[in-house]
């Protein structure tokens, strides 16, 4: 059974050879039941695998299929193989299950997009790039999975490429995802210049013997290709910007899968993080910090993608917090619950999107509970997992984390607890504005007339032209202007996956009740052995602190609902400018890092390569002409001139012979 | 004594000939100057037992090609006086005059200690001077037998030469 | 006193010479008859099977001397030395005859300048540089040197309807005698120096003795001035452009064919052979002169914008080469600079005898701009040319490249690394030129993109438009005047394509070549 | 008592030198053949003061050559100015500077 | 192995002989011009595929050598021969030349073009192969005529500029290296008594003593240094890539640069093993410059043939660095970035070339929305790019990579600061993509004609190459692996450089050992 793990990766990329050769010919819709077909079938070809390791006893439970050298120089030596382990088995499942989905709601989504079939082709690309990420037995494979997801993730952002806005996005995504990669791959250089290998299995264990300042050198070069993978500060800017892309993009990969990598990736190499607790505490702050300050710009954002993209951030931060804490299954927990709702909030909120038609403003909103009641029911699913209101899956994993967290240090938990708060109360505010209150679209259709009192007018858009999600893809841009619509449900074809999500979002938890046995740590355990963190509290104490989470949680989502929807505190003096800005942290960048390099580069391009090095090879040949034409002065003509060169000539020579001759 | 005598005299006239080659404004005048130190130098190689050469340096140079010249200032009618104090050439004259100067004393120098160092009669001894014809005759005739017979080659030359040079010919197309 | 015994004449060992000075007054004395003839191309036909005979009576003596049982020896009372050395140049110097005639049957023709005397000058002055090539003696050097130049001074005057010839001639003249009294002084103070005029018993003599006096050294650089002048090496070098771009333009080609090799020639033989104890006396004089004619040539060529003009710089360049091979003071280094001469020689003709035909009637047509379009109107013209500059250029495949390769090794197996490395500095400064040459043919179809935007100076762009309108002139003149595509004569065919065979050939199985010049010795004292 | 050779020596080195620096100085085509000729004539002195002091008769010979020389060369030199001035009487060595640079 | 026929003289006479043979064609007749070059040229391809298939791949030493005697008074022989570092280069040329042939249009002279062609062709195999010093420097300099004219013939505006500087810079470089190929000749000469221009047995001699040896080796660096280009001396590049005609820049990119670090590897390191050891440092530190310093240049480049040009500098950086990173892991990814980058950005210049050929502009801002226009223009282009890049599973990843690793462990720091090369070649080449491929096609954009049958012939290739060579190198590798190792071995037997040991799995060896080395 296990010898079938070749297919989880192989069947995406048939798909998309597939696609990309037939997948004109096989149009709309039927390229993307074919990319979800393999998709599934790929799904279940990890529960086979999955099934076949389970056959097997805790530490046996490793299982490695080579398929073929990629490269081979010297002592280097790299294959392309498959681990299969608990871990990787696990990122497999939850890849392709959650993937499955998402391929689905998209055949929905995207149809009667021009561009429909090579939507698939990247989408199926994109499932093969993660499956060898996650399914790789050594770092450069990863690597290649790594490179592969982010190329996608380009490709997908600026889907809709005639957008400016999209085409920045994309490219931003990917050369921020580069300076994380330069990390990336100098880690790799100095595991093997230290361990001499990329394997996982031996390099891990050389490593978790190497020298502290060899793996806190390693860990925190595998750091920054994490950060900037799953949008850590500081290199999270790309991500919201990612919210160019089309929805279903957004729910696979920059919510439940592709952005997991990096936590994937230092859950990998834990045992790299034992050996360098100093930079495990490290990143156990830049998690924290990450939830926090990405919480707190999601308080004030309008567009609703846009909140649910710092809210993944935030999200993502926790996931550090765990893996910073030692807490790599609740870590895994943690994404896993996140992919449940997360993936479901964004479809959901693709399927407003889809049924306002293009509106994305939550500010132009509003009770749309009763236009589109699967959509509202699912996403207050997801609203209550996220928000950490048990029994919903989100509690329990986000608890988990809190409680490792309290016991590596209660200041970590008690950002992580303030975050918490902040999570609820955006969630609130947003499923409030979204699905509550007025139906401001009715009004809100002119921007010139402010239809509500409390309504702000225009908000200035947090990245320029970010608004409008797939402006030229739904046939439905034929309605019309604003206002002469009436929101509708999406098709069944993109609610079934929501139903399913929000099933999964509920129900979670189960996978890792801490009173049920922890599973999913049981079954993950042999990949940590003893880097795992053993909480030590009690369980009277883990109680405390679970109840705390939650009492947390309803405090924020009352706070939300006293502001947006008894307005007892106006809406304006909730959102300050800074915030709406995300702290001006794009222009901070811009101001000292674009700004300098691009002044930096033109001054090399039109000064200094072509004034002073340029400039000195043009120089010498205007020397030699110089001289030349200096030269031919001499030759004057005068044929006087030129005897007295001869004569002045033989003076020099018979001068010579004068000096030699003394 | 004498032979101080006669070299004082004829080294004399040689470089005031000399001289007024070079200095004397009318090319008439300086062809006859030419001629004075010609004979001086014929002179100075009967001074040193040279008669054939002295007949034909007195013959040759004096009689044959100042006579040459003095034809070719008459046949062309240049025999304008050259205003000496304009000089077109900047520097050329000072320049000229340390270069000669450097070259004169570079000589000197050089043969401070000695002028001759070479192996004795390599060709065939002088002999008193008497039989000074006969000796240079033979020389030409063995050692030198090939550069004799090929300056009848460089004869050869400027008669075609001269031919070619001085035949009157067509208008001068491209002249401005 | 004894009686007379006059030496034995080597009749045969002067065949060459003997052949071609009679040829010429054959040719003279029938011309004289035939005058109100029109000959058509008879005398050049006759000047060449003269100049052949001559050939092969050299090739007989390159038996005699190297090889097995070689027979390398002095002859006529010491008076020749009959050694591979001369044989070789002697071969060169009749191969510049052979097509300078071939060039100027038509040429003569087309410049309304019939007559014989042209071949007759031509075959002697060709006599003195083989006497140069042969000469054992001091006395013997000046007088080939002597009948070398003056026949050359009456030839550079030639085009009597062109005023530049006639500036080229009294310039050449005048110059060419200030500089046979420095070497004829040179002469004189060696002869008092070591009691000789002939190079073997000079030789001799500076072995048997440790004393360098004064004098001698002094005569062995007024020897270097007096040769440097002809051979064109910087700062003798002065009347090269001036002659060559007045003179006729098969004439400059011979002029630098046949000169440059007769002058060296002699400058190798009496320097290495005769002056060979001394050479560290001469070696920097020599290494002063190669460096200054090797970057001046070069420079100076890059500001040129008439093609002859370009040509002579050029060719004192290729001087400053040839006394590397001497600077290097080497068997190497002479068979190096002899295999030089013979690449430059057909190098250089062919180069002038596309210029010979792009020059056009009137002889006038030379500026840069003549040369725009040939690729199109005449490509193999515009083909020849590339491959004779770009062989000058030292590319390889090409006999210049094996020339310069020559040179430079011996230059580097004398450990002379400095002058090496200058002199490939300037070969890639040269290059620029030769190049610009080719661009104008090729690739100035369009009159907007035909200015060679090289990195120049504004100043020196106009400095060089200025000169072209002093300079060109005439040129010009003529060139509006008269519009006609490029001919190509038989007679200039054929030497052009002897020139690039050889050019070519020699590029591609240089062996024979090498080895003939490395079997082409000094007989040493 | 004879007078020694470096006398003779010196006395030609300086008519050399006259010659060579009237040459670069005289504008007149013809002045400057004559200053070559003094350069010869100082040439002459010089090879029959060292035929004397070699007591060698080559010396006196070569002055042979160089009489005969000097004869060709003025044929031919006065021939060339001929024609030149054929075209441009009275023209100087000055006038003659039309090929330069 | 096929030692029957002389396949590596044919390789380099057959296109030599075509070139004249082209020659004598009627000018009129085009077709049978294009038809004899093209036939010339596949024909060429199909013996380095021989070469290719006939190769021991466990051998690494030189192969099919074939020696005759030549010019015998200097030592100087026909000699060629093929190891596994140039096998590839020669295969590439064989690839690469048919496509630059058939692959961009010539508008003129098309006779001239493919002949020049040819014999450049000829030239570039016969530095590969030139196991004897003069015949090598023949080859390379002879390279020079045909660029020469290609780029003054049928560049664009400011070709005669471009071409001129292209031949004067270049040839200043062998000026030097002729002079040191003389020295070392000669002082070999005197330390063996033995004339030989050979490059193995002047190699293995080493009889130049070690300060000497720094000064010739710097002789030839200066050679291989312009010709790569090294930082500083690139300007030239920029201005013969924009300006030569597509092919012509196709085969500049792809193989004449290739020499420089072909000339590095195989002479630099075989006959100056001390020299490139004490020099490696600068030398590393230029190719980090190059590396980052082409890319910055690069990024402010308006013209997008130019954008490519700086990209190859900071590419040919990096097979520098990989070349005196000393690694054999470095020495591999060098020669196989080599390849790499000849493929990838041939192909980039085919495809800009495709972008003139329509639009008649290379200026970026004249370019936009091509992507709408020509969608499958834009995913080939997408495809080089990423390539470009350094995409994993694409062939620039692999020589990259390597280059990187190998270096690291010698000379890390120097690996580290070149690693920043990887973020900023997504910079140039990612924003150049998004303003000439994305947005809204305006104007004759939106008129852009889609990637016409032949075009997509040229690509093919190249597309499949870059695909292959990036998830399968292990044949190349395999083949260029002995050949390096024997390099290593030998720069390592006559220096005291010493390839640190990398520890082998799973023990555990703290880094000490990579600083040891050093």
């Amino acid at each position: 059974m296990l010898e079938a793990v070749w297919l989880i990766p192989a069947l995406p990329l048939t798909g998309f050879l597939v696609l990309l050769v037939a997948g004109k010919r096989l149009g709309d819709p039927r390229a993307g039941f074919l990319a979800t077909a393999m998709m599934g079938a790929a799904f279940l070809t990890a529960v086979i695998v999955f099934f076949g390791l389970m056959g097997r006893e805790g530490e046996e439970r490793v299982f490695t299929q080579t398929l073929f050298t990629w490269i081979n120089s010297g002592s280097f030596h790299v294959d392309v193989a498959f681990l299969v382990d608990p871990l990787s088995i696990t990122m497999a499942l939850f890849v392709t299950g959650v993937g499955t989905l998402i391929h689905l709601y998209a055949v929905g989504y995207m149809h009667g997009d021009e561009k429909f079939p090579k939507f698939f082709v990247y989408l199926n690309l994109f499932a093969f790039s993660m499956l060898m990420l996650v399914m790789s037995n050594n770092f450069l494979l990863t690597f290649l999975g790594w490179e592969g997801v982010g190329a996608c993730s380009y490709f997908l952002i600026s889907f809709w490429f005639d957008r400016p806005t999209a085409a920045s996005a994309g490219k931003k995504a990917f050369i921020t995802n580069r300076i994380g990669d330069f990390g990336f791959m100098v880690a790799m250089f100095l595991i093997f210049g230290t361990v001499g290998t990329l394997d996982y299995v031996p390099a891990l264990a050389a490593l978790g013997n190497a020298p502290e300042y060899t793996a806190s050198a390693i860990g925190l070069l595998l750091f920054l290709g994490a950060a900037g993978k799953s949008a850590q500060l500081p290199l999270y800017v790309w991500l919201p910007d990612a919210m160019e892309g089309p929805t279903p993009v957004s729910a696979l990969i920059h919510a439940a899968t592709m952005v997991t990598a990096g936590v994937f990736l230092m859950v990998r190499i834990n045992p790299v993080l034992g050996a360098a607790p100093e930079v495990a505490t490290f990143i156990a702050w830049v998690g924290v910090l990450t939830a926090l300050f990405a919480a707190t710009i999601a308080c004030a954002q309008d567009d609703i993608k846009k909140v649910l993209a710092y809210s993944t951030i935030s999200q993502l931060g926790y996931m550090f917090l765990a893996v910073g804490s030692g807490a790599y299954a609740a870590a895994i927990f943690h994404m896993v619950t996140h992919a449940f709702f997360k993936a479901l909030l964004f479809l959901g909120a693709g399927s407003v999107i889809h049924g306002m038609h293009d509106e994305q403003d939550m500010k132009r909103m509003g009770g749309l509970r009763k236009w589109m009641p699967v959509t509202s029911a699912t996403f207050i699913v997801g609203w209550l997992a996220i928000a950490g209101v048990p029994p919903f899956s989100g509690f329990w994993s986000k608890d988990d984390i809190l409680l490792n967290a309290f016991d590596k240090s209660p200041a970590l938990w008690a950002v992580g607890l303030l975050t918490a708060l902040l999570t609820a109360y955006y969630m609130t505010r947003q499923v409030i504005l979204v699905f509550y209150g007025p139906e401001k679209w009715k009004t809100a259709a002119r921007p010139e007339t402010p239809a509500e009192a409390h309504a702000e007018p225009e908000h200035e858009p947090v990245a320029a032209g970010a608004h409008s999600d797939g402006g030229s893809h739904d046939p439905a841009a034929a309605h019309g202007a604003h206002g002469d619509f009436k929101p509708h449900e999406s098709p069944r074809i993109m609610t079934i996956p929501l139903v399913i999500l929000a099933v999964l979002a509920a129900l979670g938890g189960l996978l890792n009740l801490p009173f049920g046995g922890t599973p999913l740590e049981h079954w993950l355990e042999p990949v940590f052995g003893h880097n795992l963190r053993q909480v030590a509290s009690s369980g009277g104490a883990k109680l405390v602190l679970a109840t705390l989470a939650f009492v947390t949680a309803v405090l924020g989502g009352m706070v939300a609902a006293t502001i947006y929807r008894r307005h007892r505190i106006a809406e304006e003096k909730v959102e300050p400018r800074i915030l709406q800005r995300a702290w001006l942290v794009d222009e901070l960048y811009q101001k000292t890092i674009a700004h300098p390099g691009r002044a930096l580069s033109q001054w090399l391009a039109s000064v200094f390569d072509a004034k002073v090095i340029d400039g000195a090879v043009n120089g010498v040949a205007s020397l030699v002409r110089a001289g030349g034409s200096r030269l031919r002065v001499v030759q004057s003509g005068f044929v006087r001139s030129y005897a007295l060169a001869v004569a002045v000539g033989a003076v020099a020579i018979l001068a010579f012979a004068l000096v030699r001759s003394l | 004594m004498i032979d101080w005598a006669v070299f004082a005299v004829a080294a004399i006239a040689t470089l005031a000939g000399a001289l007024g080659v070079v200095l004397s404004t009318h090319p008439v005048h300086a062809a006859l100057m030419l001629v004075m130190t010609l004979f001086a130098v014929a002179v100075l190689f009967v001074a040193q037992n040279a008669h054939f050469l002295a007949a034909v340096q007195v013959i040759v140079y004096a009689g044959a090609i100042v006579v040459l010249f003095l034809f070719v200032i008459m046949l062309l009618g240049v025999d304008k006086s050259e205003d000496l104090a304009a000089e077109r050439l900047k520097g050329q004259r000072p320049v000229a005059i340390v270069a000669g100067l450097c070259v004169l004393s570079a000589v000197l120098l050089l043969a401070r200690s000695d002028w001759v160092s070479g192996a004795r009669s390599t060709a065939g001894s002088l002999g008193d001077g008497t039989d000074n014809v006969q000796l240079l005759a033979r020389s030409l005739f063995t050692r030198y037998l090939l550069a004799f017979e090929i300056t009848s080659v460089l004869l050869v030359i400027a008669v075609v030469g001269a031919v070619v040079l001085v035949r009157r010919s067509g208008p001068m197309e491209l002249d401005q | 006193m004894p009686p007379l015994l006059t030496p034995d004449v080597e009749w045969g060992l002067l065949a060459p010479e003997i052949i071609l000075i009679g040829g010429a007054l054959v040719l003279l004395v029938a011309g004289t008859f035939l005058r109100r003839r029109d000959m058509g191309s008879a005398y050049a036909l006759l000047t060449i099977l003269v100049a052949g005979g001559s050939l092969v009576s050299t090739v007989g003596l390159w038996q005699d001397v190297t090889g097995i049982g070689a027979n390398p020896r002095l002859a006529v009372a010491d008076a020749v030395s009959i050694d591979g050395f001369s044989v070789f140049v002697t071969i060169v110097i009749l191969v510049a005859v052979v097509i300078g005639a071939l060039l100027a049957d038509d040429y003569l023709r087309r410049e309304r300048l019939t007559g014989v005397s042209y071949y007759v000058l031509m075959m002697l002055s060709a006599s003195g540089g083989i006497f140069m090539a042969k000469a054992n003696d001091l006395i013997v050097v000046f007088l080939g040197l002597e009948i070398l130049s003056i026949a050359l001074y009456v030839l550079a005057g030639y085009h009597r309807r062109r005023s530049q010839s006639q500036e080229a001639a009294i310039k050449y003249f005048v110059l060419g005698s200030f500089s046979s009294a420095f070497f004829l002084y040179g002469i004189a103070l060696t002869y008092g120096a070591t009691g000789s005029t002939n190079i073997t018993e000079i030789g001799r003599f500076l072995q048997g003795t440790t004393l360098t006096t004064g004098v001698l050294l002094g005569g062995v650089a007024l020897l270097l001035v007096g040769l440097g002048f002809k051979v064109a090496a910087v700062p003798f070098h002065m009347w090269t452009p001036d002659v060559y771009q007045g003179s006729p333009t098969p004439v400059a080609g011979f002029m630098a064919a046949a000169a440059k090799t007769a002058g060296f020639a002699a400058l190798l033989r009496i320097f290495y052979a005769g002056f060979g104890t001394l050479r560290l006396d001469w070696q920097p004089m020599v290494w002063a002169l190669a460096v200054l004619s090797l970057v001046v040539g070069s420079v100076l060529a890059v500001v040129q914008t008439d093609v002859k003009r370009m040509l002579a710089y050029s060719s004192i360049s290729h001087a400053g080469y040839v006394l590397i091979g001497l600077q290097a003071a080497t068997d190497k280094g002479i068979a190096a600079s002899l295999f030089y001469l013979m690449a430059y020689t057909f190098m250089v003709l062919g180069s002038f005898a596309v210029v010979t035909m792009v020059g056009r009637v009137g002889d006038g047509r030379h500026s840069l701009d003549d040369y725009k379009g040939l690729a199109r109107d005449r490509p193999g013209l515009a083909f020849a040319f590339t491959i004779f500059l770009l062989a000058q250029a030292g590319v390889p495949f090409t006999s210049g490249f094996l020339a310069k390769f020559g040179v430079i090794a011996a230059a580097v197996e004398a450990e002379s690394y400095a002058i090496a490395v200058i002199a490939m500095v300037a070969a890639v400064i040269a290059a620029f030129f030769y190049l610009r040459v080719i661009v104008v043919m090729y690739m100035s179809g369009d009159a907007d993109a035909t200015e060679p935007a090289a990195a120049g100076a504004a100043g020196a762009e106009a400095a060089e438009g200025a000169d072209a309108v002093a300079a060109g002139g005439v040129a010009t003149a003529t060139a509006t005047a008269i519009n006609t595509r490029v001919a190509i004569p038989l007679g200039a065919g054929v030497a052009l394509a002897l020139c690039l065979a050889f050019t070519i050939g020699a590029g591609l199985l240089p062996e024979p070549l090498l080895d003939f010049a490395r079997h082409a010795t000094l007989l040493k004292p | 008592m004879k007078v020694p050779g470096a006398w003779y020596l010196a006395l030609a080195a300086a008519l050399f030198c006259i010659g060579a620096v009237g040459l670069l100085v005289r504008r007149n085509v013809l002045v400057m053949f004559m200053c070559v000729e003094l350069m010869l004539n100082a040439v002459n002195l010089t090879f029959v003061t060292f035929a004397r002091m070699l007591d060698d008769i080559g010396g006196q010979t070569a002055v042979f050559f160089v009489l005969v020389v000097a004869a060709a060369e003025v044929v031919v030199g006065l021939g060339i100015i001929v024609s030149i001035f054929r075209r441009r009487a009275g023209a100087t060595a000055d006038d003659i500077s039309f090929l330069k640079g | 192995m096929g030692n029957d026929i002389p396949i590596l003289t044919l390789l380099v006479l057959v296109p030599a002989l075509g070139a004249g043979l082209v020659a004598l064609l009627p000018k009129e007749r085009d077709d049978v011009v294009a038809r004899v070059g093209l036939g010339i040229a596949l024909l060429v391809g199909l013996l380095s595929l021989i070469l290719l298939f006939d190769f021991d791949t466990g051998d690494g030493g030189f192969q099919f050598v074939s020696a005759h005697p030549w010019i015998e008074s200097f030592g100087i022989s026909w000699k060629l021969g093929v190891d596994g570092i140039s096998l590839f280069l020669v295969v590439l040329s064989g690839i690469l030349f048919p496509l630059a042939i058939a692959g961009p249009q010539v508008h003129h002279d098309l006779k001239g073009y493919v002949a020049w062609m040819l014999l450049l062709e000829a030239g570039c195999i016969g530095v590969f192969l030139s196991l004897d010093l003069f015949l090598f420097f023949l080859f390379w300099e002879i390279v020079l005529v045909p660029m020469y004219f290609l780029i003054g013939g049928w560049g664009y505006e400011r070709r005669v500029y471009a071409t001129l500087k292209f031949f004067i810079y270049t040839m200043l470089g062998s000026a030097l290296m002729l002079v040191g190929i003389l020295a070392l000749v000669f002082i070999s000469q005197k330390a063996t008594g033995n004339l030989t221009f050979d490059l193995v047995s002047l190699a293995e001699g080493q009889s130049v003593a070690e300060n000497t040896a720094r000064w010739l080796f710097l002789a030839f660096a200066a050679s291989f240094a312009i010709k790569c280009p090294i930082f500083p001396v690139h300007t030239w590049l920029p201005d013969a890539h924009t300006e030569a005609p597509t092919g012509g820049s196709v085969i500049l990119a792809g193989v004449l640069l290739k020499l420089g670090t072909y000339g590095f590897v195989r002479f630099g390191l075989y006959l100056f093993p001390t020299a490139v050891v004490d020099l490696a440092p600068v030398f590393l530190t230029l190719g980090v410059i190059g590396i980052i310093y082409g890319a910055l240049v690069a990024t402010m480049q308006k013209d997008l043939k130019r954008l490519v040009a700086y990209s190859s500098v900071a590419h040919l950086g990096f097979i520098v660095v990989g070349v005196f990173g000393l690694s054999k892991q470095g020495l591999q990814g060098g020669v196989l970035q080599m390849i790499n980058h000849g493929i990838s950005t041939g192909a980039l210049f085919l495809l800009v070339g495709m972008v003139y050929e329509r639009r008649h502009t290379r200026l970026i801002a004249d370019l936009g929305g091509i992507q709408k226009s020509a969608p499958l223009f834009a995913a080939v282009f997408t495809v080089v790019m990423l390539s470009s890049i350094g995409l994993p599973g694409l062939n620039g990843f692999v020589g990259e990579f390597l280059i990187l690793l190998g270096t690291f462990v010698t000379h890390r720091w120097w690996a580290v600061v070149g690693t920043i090369g990887v973020i900023l070649a997504a910079i140039y080449l990612l924003w150049a993509y998004q303003r000439v491929f994305h947005g809204e096609p305006t104007g004759g954009n939106a008129t852009f004609a889609e990637m016409t049958t032949r075009e997509r012939v040229v690509m093919a290739p190249l597309v499949l190459l870059i695909v292959a060579l990036g998830v399968y190198p292990k044949p190349m590798l395999d083949r260029i692996t002995p050949a390096v190792d024997k390099l290593v071995s030998h720069v390592e037997a006559h220096s005291d450089f010493r390839e640190p040991v990398v520890p082998s799995v799973g023990v555990d060896l703290p880094l000490a050992a990579a600083e040891e080395g050093h």
